[in-house]
């Protein structure tokens, strides 16, 4: 079990998960958000390749109304 | 055959607004922010013709389990959507910002903004500066949020900006173009488009800017503070293309007294 | 079926302009002195989307052999004429060239003008009110040009006037809306339409005007004086269709600091 | 033959001559002009009623382009 | 010497203010009204360095067993008292205030107040005309408060007014000079001076309103509804002489564009 | 005993202006550049009350015998020099010419100008930010002329600067202040003293702009090319006066309605 | 005893009072207000000479602050 | 005989020839002027001090009329 930050908040994986993987937990779509993996953007076609490690920080963004 | 002719003359009325390379029939272009529902701002958004429409980058909120994406209500095939640095308050956070924006896929293209103070939403012109600067070198196409200063809006255009977007009063303020020989002077000097981008409180604050001659209006709060949104997009529309009709036709001069409309020969003994 | 729904509510957005029992679509009223030609008159007329149009009475120029009827390009069955009494200075005259207008025989409407002082063109008020009270006893639908005052509007409204117009600014000056208080307390106290009339510069002034809550605008020299008129023309159609949608509307309310248009949560640590 | 003033302007016409008559003489078409008798409109029906008579004042107005 | 030649100097700067033979130094007229007591009262005259005050005319209030007269602090020895006829809403009524007020045995001057309504106090200028017809006939020395039109302002001199008093805004409004181009027009046709009376807010509405070329001001709310009444008495009275003075030396021209103030030359390599 | 007490709370009315340490007892700066004559020069600069007047930093021209210096006519001893950096281009060339002003042995203080382009004299602020620090470093009292952002007034304080000097509009243009807003924005966050540099045209843009809170204005071109230096050197001193004291005194609000002055109760029946 | 009307109040005065005795009685000095009897001004020199009659409307009137 | 530069001009003074003779040379007050020998200021007491040599650039500068 690993122990990550997902959006400030603190989260727990299995091991070896991937962040394709923890979109999937989380309901996510892929295509419709941008992941940022300890202040790198993991790139689209990444996300099933990077597995997650204890201590991970993970920011998940998408659009919002903004002006 | 008339009909034909004076389809073929209005086409040639006006150039079209061109942005880095990309073409846009409607000089105005609204943020998505601050509206009632998802359904409200894409009524608006259509109710004002724009084409671009900026958004914001932000964590998807984990918590709410069917928060519904903004992008099934602006489809990026209809609307070129563009995002933005909205709430970075130094040039590295905008720079990141800007990069998520990119890494949706759907463009290079950036509305930047470096703020400078809370209570102001102004913007950092140094740090600003700095941060074209830097995602320009990355290919990026940067439309920089800006204060209304002509040496500013020059180093900009000057590090590569596509766009120079002023702001007319402050983020959310309403209050106007305060200061229209700014941005005449901004428009006399710079070769890329100048769009006012901020402060539009009404109609009539869009058709006065455009009649200084800039090339566009990015606006917000005027249509989702308005008491009827899609209506006041109806009229932003309406008077974004008064102002640059009026622009393009010339204004008649102004003078401190009169001169009859009707013909002054002619009249009865 | 959207479409019919959008058609439907759109048509709802806003009651038409009545006046006298007649009721208009377009808000614009246009003059038609001034112009270079007939013709450039019925363009601009028809880009400017006007459906009343005023015209003066004058002598006919029996020197000019061959001179062309203004209604052979104005048809009176496709626009509705409102003869004036520009050019009058005593109620006598006012009156006696409203007579001559309604003999033509297309309707018993006058726009009224008794014009007080020839370099300012500005209204003598109490000469207005005498050929208001006589024209309207003979059966006359009047529209009396006259200047900001509410008191003079009140009496005239009394008077039996069938809308009351009042300056923005002095005729052919271009100044625009000088006094917009005065405006909006005519709006306020009368239940005749009000309708400004003179002084109209460019599409930013018509776009305010109406933005006061007025219920038309009627101009000229803007049109005829502007470097393209018909250009212009399209220009103002759209600017009192901005000011109008936007008073419907309700504009956001002023303020003197800034709110965010995107959204102060969700910011990366 | 009748001395009378048409529109400020000095001009002759034969005895009996009427309103419309003048026009006539003058090319105006009757429809599109209103015509003063000595400060009294002649109504449409009555041009060609009215004779003219010497000293008489006439003044023959259209509409024109004014604001 | 330096000293005498200097204020010799100053007294050729500007011709005093005349009104119905009567001269004044001081080119603003301060109303009486409102003051929180009539100590305060005195002390704003005092420091605004008025030499007329308008007072007006009611009646005793019998209840009041010691009800210290106004005269007791404004010595009309001291002051110029100038009676008004506010409250009156018809030319009978107002022509009662004048007779009574001049009754007082002060002089024969008049502030000649017609109002047309209760919730603008806008003057009726058709009864203001017929009440200084009358006043004049009967030996007044008559300053009617009116409104911006020149063609009243032309019949109220023709009447024999012995100035014209147009309003800058609504009584007690403080929106200042709502219309420059109207009072400008006025000073450029009246040969009687042109007070403006009523609108004015703060010192710079006053020094902008001398700029026109006025000859004086009356106010009276700007300062009683100040926080400090005796401060903004004294900063109407610098406004007044900075607006007169800028207007008699004569403005800089406008320019778009900047004009440095140090010398282009002289540069070192 | 009356007069002393008068006097004394005439004394405290308003604190004086102090910058860097040195106290003025006038609100107003002038520039000297630009006048028909050195005698001119000085009898405005007598007639405007300024303590504190701006110089330049010139190449003595070696080809004029006898030219005459302008320290034999504003004596140092009478009027406090503040040599400025007018016509430089670059931090670099400021700082040679504020360190050339210094040595003149008068003060260590400069009017920082750097400015960003010939044609509007528009101050570069990333280049004035450069120099204040380096110059505050080197123990100048720097006062840098500025725009009106008021990021990089916050900025221009956190570097040190005695005083920050906003524009109203740019230099010799006698626009006026432009934007109101803006300035009252930097006022209400800075410690400093704001002193507006730059753009106000007459009398009463000296007023309105002192109304708004500032702390002192610095002027030139209004008065130079003035058709009547010296009289509006007196008007502008009333007017900054006028300005300050309205500020301190807190102006009545604005309605939209009337309000009478005189009271409504004691009419006659 | 007479029944008059004094600024629109009621008021009792003894028969032959004059006007110049009704101020007094009121405790007003004749210098500083105006009397209008009957809608006509009584002059100041004809204050006590002018004696009341039953029904007589008075009004009294001084200077007061005003705009 | 040196050849120097003085704002801007060719000017040739003697050998051995200080700043302060300089000034004195071209008619100028050391007390109201301010001199930058290559762009180097030189303080008013090391004008007399200072010698020219061939070559040097001087900037003489005083205050003018500014705003």
């Amino acid at each position: 079990m690993l122990h990550i930050d997902v959006n400030g908040k603190r989260h727990d994986v299995d091991d070896g998960r991937t962040v394709a993987g923890l979109l999937t937990d989380l309901g996510l779509d892929g295509r419709l958000v941008v992941v940022e993996l300890n202040r790198q953007i993991v790139r689209r076609n990444e996300l099933a390749q990077v597995t997650l490690e204890d201590g991970d920080r993970i920011e998940i963004v998408h659009f919002v109304g903004g002006g | 055959m008339t009909q034909s002719i004076e389809v073929e003359s209005r086409t040639h009325l006006d150039d079209p607004l061109v942005i880095g390379g990309r073409t846009f029939r409607s000089r105005l272009i609204l943020g998505t922010g601050k509206y009632g529902s998802h359904l409200e701002t894409v009524q608006a958004v259509r109710a004002s013709g724009a084409e671009m429409v900026t958004v914001a980058v932000r964590r998807v909120d984990l918590d709410a389990t069917h928060e519904e994406s903004l992008l099934h209500h602006l489809d990026p095939r209809e609307f070129f959507l563009l995002p933005n640095t909205a709430g970075c308050y130094s040039a590295e956070e905008a720079i990141r910002y800007a990069r998520l924006g990119r890494e949706a896929g759907l463009s290079d293209w950036v509305k930047l903004e470096v703020i400078g103070d809370e209570e102001t939403l102004l913007p950092d012109v140094e740090a600003l500066l700095v941060a074209t600067r830097t995602l320009v070198a990355e290919g990026f196409t940067v439309l920089p949020y800006t204060n209304d200063d002509l040496i500013t809006a020059l180093k900009l255009e000057d590090a590569g900006a596509a766009a120079v977007m002023p702001l007319a009063s402050p983020i959310g303020s309403g209050q106007g173009l305060l200061n229209a020989l700014n941005v005449r002077l901004l428009k006399s000097r710079l070769s890329v488009p100048v769009v006012v981008d901020a402060g539009v409180g009404t109609a009539s604050d869009a058709c006065v800017t455009m009649e200084q001659g800039v090339d566009g209006i990015l606006m917000n709060t005027a249509l989702a503070a308005s008491d009827r949104p899609v209506l006041m997009a109806r009229a932003m529309r309406l008077a974004v293309e008064a102002g640059r009709a009026a622009y393009l036709a010339g204004r008649m001069p102004k003078r401190e007294w009169a001169i009859p409309s009707s013909p002054t020969a002619g009249m009865l003994d």
